[in-house]
């Protein structure tokens, strides 16, 4: 493969993106989105290619430096890609979604004076995950991953004077560190053994770092620990328990990049990693069980979240959470490419929600909470449409894309045998129910039923005065995009499971250890796509799904006051989801300040009390003190000064006679 | 006979007469003057004896030099004696505290 | 050329600051000029030095010696090698922005300002420079004048209490190290780094050595727990003094344990490295906290200097813990690097942290955090900057801050888990005050009136902070020439630093 | 034997003398009582044979430091009442330490025996015609000659500063002016006025 | 007795005492004939006598090895011609820097130009002692001039206290001298200081260790170190700032020559006994010193402190005992006195009628009512505090550098702490001059050009001296063997 193209493909968004920056508010809007849009779609357009030559199987796995970064002890740290069939299917996911963005950026920002920044924000994060995917090594790795972490931090806080935007996005970097602190020990410690930074490295001496101890905690296994501190970068990124608290809030920022980056893209790099580790995580059951509770728990769990909101965005938000924890879980019970395919699925009809939602928010005048919306199927059809198709493959319904890589990682759950691996099937079994629910849940009241944004027109009027109108459907910049997602939404899980799920088509950039694949076990049972959707049907998830939207279409359409009358009786429930498992409760009202009491009682206890206080300003004082005693010795009288001269005479005599 | 030692019991009792004189006089400077008389006098002393003794003639000059110096020295002495009375019309050593500290 | 350059480096921004000096407040436009063009020719002067560099040698290059105070072996001997060459380098870069931003703002006697930034320089690069004990110490010392002056006439409400601060405690510290240097004349008759370094000596010698080294450089550093003079420094100091403290003068600190106290006393320090570990992780934590409760911008940032510091000398000490966990120094250069890198990295940043704050203060002649609030919306162009900065100061990849604390983590793992895991807690922590900071300052709707009545950059103040900006991402994104530069110096420094010198 | 007898005579009168001189409350019965130490010392001199410097002692500080002192005592009109009071409550460590710095130096000269000199060695009696005086007076003009110089000058300096301390030209006093009254001519004072003789009645 | 058989050519290296004592003659003649008339005359005469001695000094008394005169008991040295034109510099700069302040006091009289001579030819004389008896005569002529000077302005009251406790105080000191001289010379039988050294090898002998602390106090007493130093504080402040700057200065040479003959050469061999003797004093003085300068508020009161820790320091080099530390107590009294030469001047030329600059306060704002002056005295107190690259940091560095040599870990590190806490309050002082603001109602300083450009060359020749430290350091060690 030629390494200047692959070269041109992170390299025209960052290029686009520093022009967009630098220069955009000289060259304009127009000339602005053009050159982002030009250069996103050309790094599109050759992973499309890319991928489409890998998925033929005619490209070989390109691993090799672009630079040298540094040298330091012998050991050389480079940038360099790694482009496998993983890789290029990342980076066709991350590209594609990213360009839809852009596209639909156009008509979503219309209105906003940081129109130009915005563009060059997401061209620099689409440079910052396509370091990420193509990385080689760790350093890179890192770079990519922190670079996301930062484009996400300032997209979050796009909106500057919104008060709860600013501290949506230092909340999000803050816990992003959390994650980082572990996955940089992680790679320390990786590093110490193996002296390199380079996957392949690490990769080799896996089956000997099963066996080493570290001498922490009573002595751990080196591989366990290493994956679990790597496994804590991921629970930073991709948002699991108890990392996740900042992506709800990240709903701050503009939708967009709720689509591209809290979604699609930037959220699902603690997956891509993990699968890209998976020679390390292979050797370590102990890691892969704590992978696995951790996203079961996250997939049901934080679902549950999504029933009781009443934002469209934090709704899909936490549908994200709940998504993520799948694909965690499928990585935990060592079905890689489950998680992986699942993360390519979800990349789009996640994307495409958002983006939907994203249209009703445009027509909605910005008004988020879906107790103000209410039948807009009516008045926006191809919105009402994709949104359906998007609900459609989130509930995993059979034949839809969502269906196939979902389901398949219940059932991967379901066969693993690891440890914690049945309360993990159990979670997520309940997790599809509760996935459906909050789906039509959000499908229902907003595109059916009673069209409550009268009312809040007419409050409107009220005060603004301005005349009454209905919500209509957007334009094509961006209704494009919704369609162009949908329809992978809708077909993709049905081409490409056979290959990829089925068809070992990663090879060996997922590596499975054999007594741990049960994507091997479920390969035995597949007959093609066709049958495995007709099975669908039969299956328990579906059965789930069902009860789902009977649930919902019962609390929303048929009988709301249901609703209100349950969250009386389980108030207690409602007041632990209200408050998110007082997750927020912990951290902003016990570990900030906590933080912030220890950082003041060092200050002025031992900094300023104790060194400066008593050590510095206290020996200078008693410096000064000293001097003004020993001067009332010299009192000024003769013969006080005579008489410490005899003194001073009879003491050195004595001494010396005595010493005689 | 009288013997070295004696005399320099005597100038050593002298000495610290002398020295005495300076540091338990809390009144009179006068008396400063004539104390440090009395410690030269204790000096030239040890010094005739030694003299004698070693049967040279040094510390006899030695002493001759002294008792000259010791009259220039009483004489800027009580120089600065009448000064210092004309100033502060006294010469009570416990009047003289104005520098201190 | 070659023959003189560091000489040249020295003292030609002495010489300028003599003639400003002498040109007087009167004809400050001339001085002015003066200045800065002295300023950039000392950096241009840094080129050929960084150009002919030999890459591949320990030794000490462009040298000079000439005989200085005969009788005693003391000579006016210059040399740099891969440790002391990145940080003229910096010095010299560092004082042009310190001269641009106190073009229009500095009122009062500016020509004696710009003489005793220009005669600091001077005596900075001769402190790095020096191969001769008694001329390093000789710069080391005059250096503090200026800056006693630099804090006390041109510093805040509470200057004078902050610069006698300074000065006594950087005194303290120097004068002990002053009687170890000679303690090794007396020994070896020379007063030659080299001869120090090739000196053996008992352990009960190397103890109180390093002792003295030790309270010399932890005060420079600065080190926990003799740290307090610095924020009282910088806060009081003008912007131009803070640049340069925090830049230059605490990297003094980590140049003087890898100079003198690693190869002068390693067995001394093999024997005490625990307590400098501890020591720097302390500072890189304690000093974390202390800072997320800062109420002052300039506060906020010298203890954000401290707790940078740290890693400087947790990566200096390494090789010792290496060398007791692994029984090699194999991974030690690189927490030497990696201190190395961080020291040249802190002073970009922290030095345009500074004069960002500065920037401000210009404006609004208040450095409290409160009294600011969404100063994006007045200032953009400079909201960009400062987030840039801070981003480097929290260790962003692509950023220069990110290297330096990779490779010292990188490093510190192979001496102990608890060492790399406690010290990563910097990722949290210098982003929580970092960011806390800017989401107050930068962030938010428009505070008040002043904020609302702010202008953005001028072009002096864009050209300092974007220059300062294009070094830091440019050591970012490719740190390998600094790397190069440093790596056989290191490399000879590891091994001088694990030497036994105790004689048979 | 006698010589002996004599000197602790008069060694006893010196210390006593001493002891005067620092307890004496008017300063005049100090110097009194330094003059009769001086007297007393001048005598122990003549007994071990210093003649010449026990005649200068006398004519020297008797004659003319201790009238010098007497002198100024007189002629500063010193307040003699406020001078009584005696020494202070702490005059027993002063007394203390005068007493040790005695034994100490005692110490010194019986017990060790200032190293090498026997300090129990009387003085040899000079031969019958040694001239003490004559001896001086050889060696004090060729090898002290240049201490002899020094000494001179150090009397011009309590020459020049006992002027330039005491002396004042005050405007408003009467003085004499020896030179003008030794030039003054007969003939400017006194006037013969020639008065007719009057006439007997 | 060929010692003693001189003729006029033989005399050559005892030109400056010779000279001196006629110039003196000259002066008092002078004064009485022309300087009543002409006040200020006889100063600017006693000042071309110090230069044409200066040059008869270098003419006559240059010698490049040691001659010994008048019977043994004057000595001429290369470190003999080196104090001693030090002698003639540093006099002719005090007497420089007081004439205005002594015409604003109306002591502008020919015999403070008598006296200072005087004083001066007493410091010949102790450098070129070589008898006890000189010893002694040399100390007597210093001490009974620098007494009357002292008391000079008889207008002031605090001048004639200062006085008489430096008298009495004195002679005190001179009565314990001549004691310690006394049983020296029954020890050994001679007041020649080269036979004494010769006789005196039993450093244990308590005869010897008697004699020894007796001069040992004295010698302090005379240096001002604690605690015999109480008469150094109070007389600097109580004499007027003319004195103050001249007993500050010359006299210094003139003790470290009365340590050097005395103890180091006459007693050497009882060195032992007398380093030990030096040691507590040398601390007492360093801590004392230093300690209670920072309590002070008068300059010449605080300068005065800080003499006596200066005097620790210099005390400290003939604790090593050593050639090398006596070398290096020379170069720190040089450097001394050129210091303090410059800061009392700066006292003096910011003193004007009626107005005493000797409260720390009265220096606020100095900077900007007379920038030269300020960084003068700046650049004095730097060098004080011992910083490089002024003179002073050269002078700290030998004394700990000879300490080391003899080993004294202890000695070092007080040293080292105590310059530390000196250096505070020289510091306070820039503080005062530099950082804050000038009270309105100061008077201007003194703007005569000739001093301000004689303060200038003072105040760069700490600066030069301290750029270029190896001439002065090679040369005090060469002179002492």
């Amino acid at each position: 493969m030629n390494p200047q193209l692959l070269l041109a493909i992170p390299l025209a968004p960052l290029i686009a993106a520093v022009i967009a920056g630098l220069f955009g508010r000289y060259i304009g809007r127009v000339a602005t989105h053009s050159i982002t849009i030009a250069g996103v779609a050309l790094a599109c357009g050759l992973s499309l290619y890319m991928t489409w030559l890998s998925y033929w199987g005619h490209v070989p796995s390109f691993n090799g430096p672009v630079y040298t970064w540094l040298v330091s002890d012998g050991v050389h740290m480079q940038v360099g890609f790694l482009i496998d069939r993983l890789t290029t299917l990342m980076m066709s996911v991350v590209t594609f979604v990213s360009l839809c963005v852009h596209v639909y950026t156009i008509g979503y920002m219309r209105d906003d004076p940081g129109y130009t920044r915005f563009f060059s924000y997401i061209s620099l994060f689409t440079f910052g995950m396509l370091m990420l995917v193509m990385a080689n090594n760790f350093m890179q790795l890192f770079f990519g991953w922190e670079a996301v972490g930062v484009v996400s931090y300032l997209l979050i806080g796009f909106w500057y004077t919104r008060p709860s935007a600013i501290f949506a996005n230092l909340k999000a970097f803050l816990v992003n560190r959390v994650g980082d602190l572990g996955f940089i020990i992680g790679i320390a410690a990786l590093f110490s053994y193996t002296h390199s930074l380079s996957y392949q490295a690490a990769f080799a001496a896996a089956p000997h770092l099963a066996h080493q101890t570290l001498p922490v905690f009573g002595g751990v296994n080196a591989l366990t620990l290493i994956c679990i501190c790597l496994f804590i970068g991921a629970m930073g990124k991709s948002a699991q328990v108890p990392l996740h608290v900042w992506l709800p809030d990240s709903m701050e920022g503009p939708t967009p990049i709720s689509a591209l980056i809290h979604a699609a893209t930037m959220v699902t790099a603690g997956v891509y990693m993990v699968a890209r580790m998976s020679p390390l995580f292979e050797y370590s059951s102990t890691a892969l069980s704590f992978v696995l509770v951790i996203g079961a728990t996250n997939a049901l769990f934080m679902g549950i979240l999504g029933v009781i909101n009443n934002d469209i965005k934090r709704v899909i938000a936490y549908s994200t959470l709940s998504q993520l924890g799948y694909m965690v879980a499928a990585l935990g019970a060592s079905a890689y490419a489950a998680g992986i395919f699942h993360l390519m699925t979800h990349a789009c009809f996640k994307a495409l929600l958002f983006l939907a939602a994203g249209s009703v928010i445009i027509a909605m005048h910005h008004e988020q909470d879906m107790r103000k919306m209410g039948g807009l199927g009516k008045y926006m059809p191809i919105t009402a449409a994709t949104c359906w198709i998007g609900g459609l493959s989130l509930v995993a319904f059979p034949f839809f894309s969502g269906y196939y890589s979902k389901d398949a990682i219940i059932e991967a759950v379901g066969l693993s045998h690891r440890w914690g691996s049945t309360y993990a099937y159990w979670c997520l079994l309940l997790g599809a129910y509760v996935t459906s629910l909050y789906t039509f849940r959000l499908l229902f009241m907003t595109f059916h039923g009673e069209e409550r944004f009268r009312n809040v027109h007419a409050e409107h009027d009220a005060h603004g005065g301005h005349g009454a109108h209905e919500p209509r459907e957007n334009s094509l910049v961006v209704t494009l995009p919704l369609i162009a997602l949908a329809i992978p939404s809708v077909i993709l899980g049905y081409f490409t499971v056979g290959k990829v799920l089925y068809g070992n088509y990663f090879g060996r950039a997922i590596m499975v250890l054999p007594q741990h694949n049960v994507l091997a076990r479920m390969a035995r049972d597949f007959h093609g796509p066709f049958e495995l959707g007709l099975r669908g049907f039969l299956s328990v998830p579906f059965a789930l799904v069902v009860a789902g939207l009977v649930t919902a279409w019962l609390f929303v359409l048929k009988r709301p006051q249901w609703a209100d009358a349950a969250a009386v009786k389980f108030a207690w429930l409602k007041r632990i989801l209200d408050q998110k498992y007082y997750f927020d409760w912990f951290n902003e009202r016990l570990l900030a300040p906590l933080a912030r009491g220890v950082g003041f009682g060092l200050w002025k206890v031992g900094d300023q009390g104790l060194i400066d206080g008593a050590l510095v300003n206290g020996t200078a004082k008693s410096v000064g003190g000293i001097g003004g005693v020993v001067r009332r010795v010299q009192s000024g009288y003769l013969y006080s000064y005579a008489f410490w001269i005899v003194i001073g005479l009879a003491a050195l005599l004595g001494w010396f006679m005595l010493r005689a | 006979m009288i013997t070295l030692g004696d005399i320099l019991t005597l100038s050593a009792i002298l000495f610290a007469l002398a020295v005495a004189g300076i540091f338990l006089n809390r009144k009179n400077v006068i008396l400063l003057l004539m104390c440090v008389e009395l410690l030269l006098l204790a000096a030239n002393f040890n010094f005739i004896a030694f003299s004698r003794m070693l049967g040279n003639l040094t510390g006899q000059v030695f002493v001759f030099f002294v008792l000259t110096v010791a009259a220039a020295e009483s004489a800027i002495g009580l120089a600065i004696l009448v000064v210092l009375f004309r100033e502060r019309r006294s010469i009570n050593v416990e009047d003289m505290n104005t520098l201190k500290g | 050329m070659h023959d003189y350059l560091l000489s040249l480096l020295i003292w030609l921004p002495i010489a300028a600051g003599i003639v400003v000096l002498l040109l007087g407040e009167r004809n400050i436009v001339a001085g002015r000029w003066i200045s800065l063009i002295a300023t950039l020719a000392t950096l241009a002067l840094c080129v050929p030095l960084w150009l002919d560099f030999n890459t591949h040698t320990a030794a000490y290059q462009f040298v000079e010696k000439a005989a200085w105070i005969p009788r005693f072996h003391a000579y006016y001997a210059l040399g740099v090698d891969g440790i002391s060459m990145p940080l003229i380098v910096l010095t010299a870069l560092m004082t042009i922005p310190v001269v641009i931003a106190a073009w229009s703002v500095i009122k009062a006697r500016p020509a004696q300002y710009y003489a005793s930034f220009l005669i600091m320089e001077g005596l900075m690069i001769g402190v790095f420079a020096a191969t001769d004990a008694l001329l390093f110490y000789f710069f080391w010392e005059a250096m503090l004048i200026p800056m006693f002056l630099i804090i006390g006439i041109w510093g805040g409400p509470r200057r004078v209490y902050a610069t006698i601060k300074f000065f006594l405690y950087t005194f303290l510290g120097s004068v002990f190290m002053l009687a170890a240097l000679i303690y090794m004349y007396v020994k070896c008759g020379s007063y030659s780094i080299a001869a120090f370094q090739a000196l053996p000596l008992t352990l009960a010698e190397q103890r109180w050595i390093f002792a003295a080294f030790l309270i010399a450089f932890a005060v420079k550093v600065p080190m926990w727990p003799v740290h307090t003079w610095l924020p009282d420094a910088h806060v009081e100091a003008p912007t131009g003094g803070s640049v340069i403290l925090a830049a230059i003068m605490l990297k003094m600190g980590g140049y003087g344990f890898l100079r003198f106290a690693l190869p002068i006393a390693p067995d001394a320090c093999r024997h005490l490295y625990f307590l400098i570990v501890v020591l720097s992780l302390i500072a890189v934590i304690y000093i974390g906290f202390v800072a997320l409760v800062q109420q002052d911008m300039k506060k906020l940032i010298a203890y954000s200097s401290i707790a940078h510091m740290g890693f400087v000398t947790l990566g200096i000490f390494l090789v010792y813990a290496i060398l007791m966990n692994t029984g090699t120094t194999h991974g030690a250069a690189m927490g030497m690097d990696g201190a190395m890198v961080q020291m040249v990295s802190h002073g970009l940043i922290s030095g345009a942290l500074f004069l960002c704050v500065g920037v401000l203060y210009d404006r609004m002649h208040t450095r409290q955090i409160a009294d600011y609030g969404g100063v994006i919306n007045t200032m953009p162009v400079f909201a960009g900057f400062m987030v840039l900065f801070a981003l480097a100061n929290t260790g962003l990849p692509g950023t220069s801050g990110f290297v330096g604390e990779f490779l010292v983590i990188l490093a510190s793992f192979r001496a102990n888990f608890w060492y790399s895991a406690l010290a990563a807690l910097t990722l949290i922590l210098a982003a929580s005050y970092t960011l806390w900071l800017v989401k107050r300052v930068v962030f938010g709707p428009v505070g008040n009136d002043r904020v609302a009545k702010l202008t953005d950059l001028n072009g002096r103040e864009f050209v300092i902070l974007g220059a300062l900006a294009a070094v830091v991402l440019l050591v970012g994104i490719w740190p390998a020439p600094l790397l190069k530069v440093m790596g056989p110096s290191i490399q000879h420094l590891v091994h001088q630093a694990v030497a036994n010198k105790i004689p048979a | 034997m006698l010589a002996l007898i004599l000197f602790y005579i008069f060694a006893t009168f010196l210390v006593a003398g001493a002891f005067g001189v620092i307890t004496a409350r008017n300063p005049v019965y100090s110097a009194l009582f330094l003059v009769f130490s001086f007297i007393n010392s001048a005598a122990i001199w003549l007994l071990i044979e210093a003649e010449f410097l026990a005649i200068v002692l006398v004519l020297v500080y008797v004659g003319a430091v201790m009238v010098l002192f007497l002198f100024v005592v007189m002629m500063l009109d010193i307040n003699l009442a406020e001078l009584r009071s005696g020494f202070t409550r702490f005059a027993w460590l002063g007394w203390l330490t005068a007493l040790a710095v005695i034994a100490e130096i005692i110490g010194v000269v019986w017990r060790h025996g200032l190293g090498a000199i026997d300090v129990n060695t009387d003085f040899a009696s000079e031969p019958a015609n040694y001239s003490n005086t004559l001896q001086l007076g050889k060696v004090l003009y060729t090898r002290y000659a240049y201490p002899f110089e020094l000494a001179a000058v150090l009397l011009v300096v309590a020459l020049v500063a006992a002027i330039a301390l005491t002396l004042r030209h005050r405007p408003g006093l009467k003085s004499q002016d020896a030179s003008r009254q030794v030039a003054v001519r007969a003939r400017d004072r006194l006037r013969i006025v020639k008065t007719p003789a009057e006439k007997r009645p | 007795m060929s010692e003693s058989m001189m003729t006029l050519h033989s005399l050559g290296p005892a030109v400056p005492e010779i000279y001196l004592a006629g110039a003196i003659c000259l002066v008092l003649l002078f004064e009485a004939f022309v300087g009543v008339k002409r006040p200020g005359a006889t100063g600017t005469l006693a000042l071309l006598v110090l230069a044409v001695g200066a040059g008869l000094t270098v003419a006559f008394a240059d010698v490049t090895h040691r001659v010994v005169l008048f019977d043994g008991a004057y000595v001429a040295d290369p470190l003999a011609f080196v104090l001693k034109l030090a002698g003639f510099l540093s006099v002719a700069v005090a007497l420089l820097y007081s004439r205005a302040y002594l015409r604003n006091r109306e002591i502008l009289k020919g015999e403070y130009y008598v006296l200072a001579l005087t004083a001066l030819l007493g410091i010949f004389v102790l450098i070129s002692a070589n008898s006890l008896l000189t010893v002694y005569l040399g100390v007597e002529l210093l001490a009974l001039s620098v007494y009357s000077m002292v008391a000079f302005d008889r207008e002031s009251g605090v001048a004639a206290e200062a006085a008489m406790k430096y008298f009495v105080l004195g002679a005190l000191a001179s009565g314990i001298l001549l004691y310690g001289m006394s049983i020296v010379y029954g020890l050994t039988g001679t007041l020649n200081l080269d036979r004494i050294a010769a006789a005196v090898s039993a450093p244990d002998s308590l005869g010897v260790v008697l004699a020894v602390t007796f001069i040992v106090v004295a010698v302090a007493f005379k240096l001002g170190a604690v605690p015999f130093h109480m008469w150094l504080p109070d007389v600097y402040e109580g004499a007027p700032t003319s004195v103050t700057l001249f007993i500050g200065t010359a006299p210094k040479i003139a003790y470290f020559a009365l340590v050097l003959r005395l103890l180091a050469h006459g007693l050497a061999g009882a060195s032992v006994d007398w380093t030990r003797m030096l040691m507590p004093i040398a601390v007492l003085s360093l801590v004392v010193g230093n300690v209670v300068a920072i309590a002070q508020t008068n300059i010449k009161r605080m300068l005065a402190y800080s003499t006596i820790s200066h005097v620790g320091f210099i005390v400290l080099g003939f604790v090593a005992g050593t050639a090398s530390g006596y070398a290096a107590a020379l170069y720190y009294t040089l450097v001394y006195v050129l210091v303090s030469l410059g800061s009392f001047g700066v006292v003096l030329l910011a003193s004007r009628k009626g107005f005493e600059a000797d409260q720390l306060s009265d220096y606020k704002g100095l900077y900007r009512r007379d920038p030269l002056l300020a960084l003068a005295m700046a650049m004095l107190m730097f060098s004080f505090a011992g910083v490089p690259p002024f003179v002073g940091f050269w002078a700290k560095l030998r004394i700990i550098q000879v300490l080391w040599e003899s080993s004294h870990l202890w000695l070092v590190i007080i040293a080292v702490i105590m310059s530390v806490v000196g250096a505070f309050y020289y510091l306070r002082v820039v503080k005062l001059m530099y950082f804050d603001d000038a009270p309105q109602t100061l008077p201007p300083t003194e703007r005569s050009v000739g001093v301000r450009f004689a303060l200038g060359i003072n105040a760069a020749a700490v600066l030069v001296l301290g750029v270029l430290p190896a001439p002065l350091l090679d040369l005090c060690a060469r002179v002492i063997h």
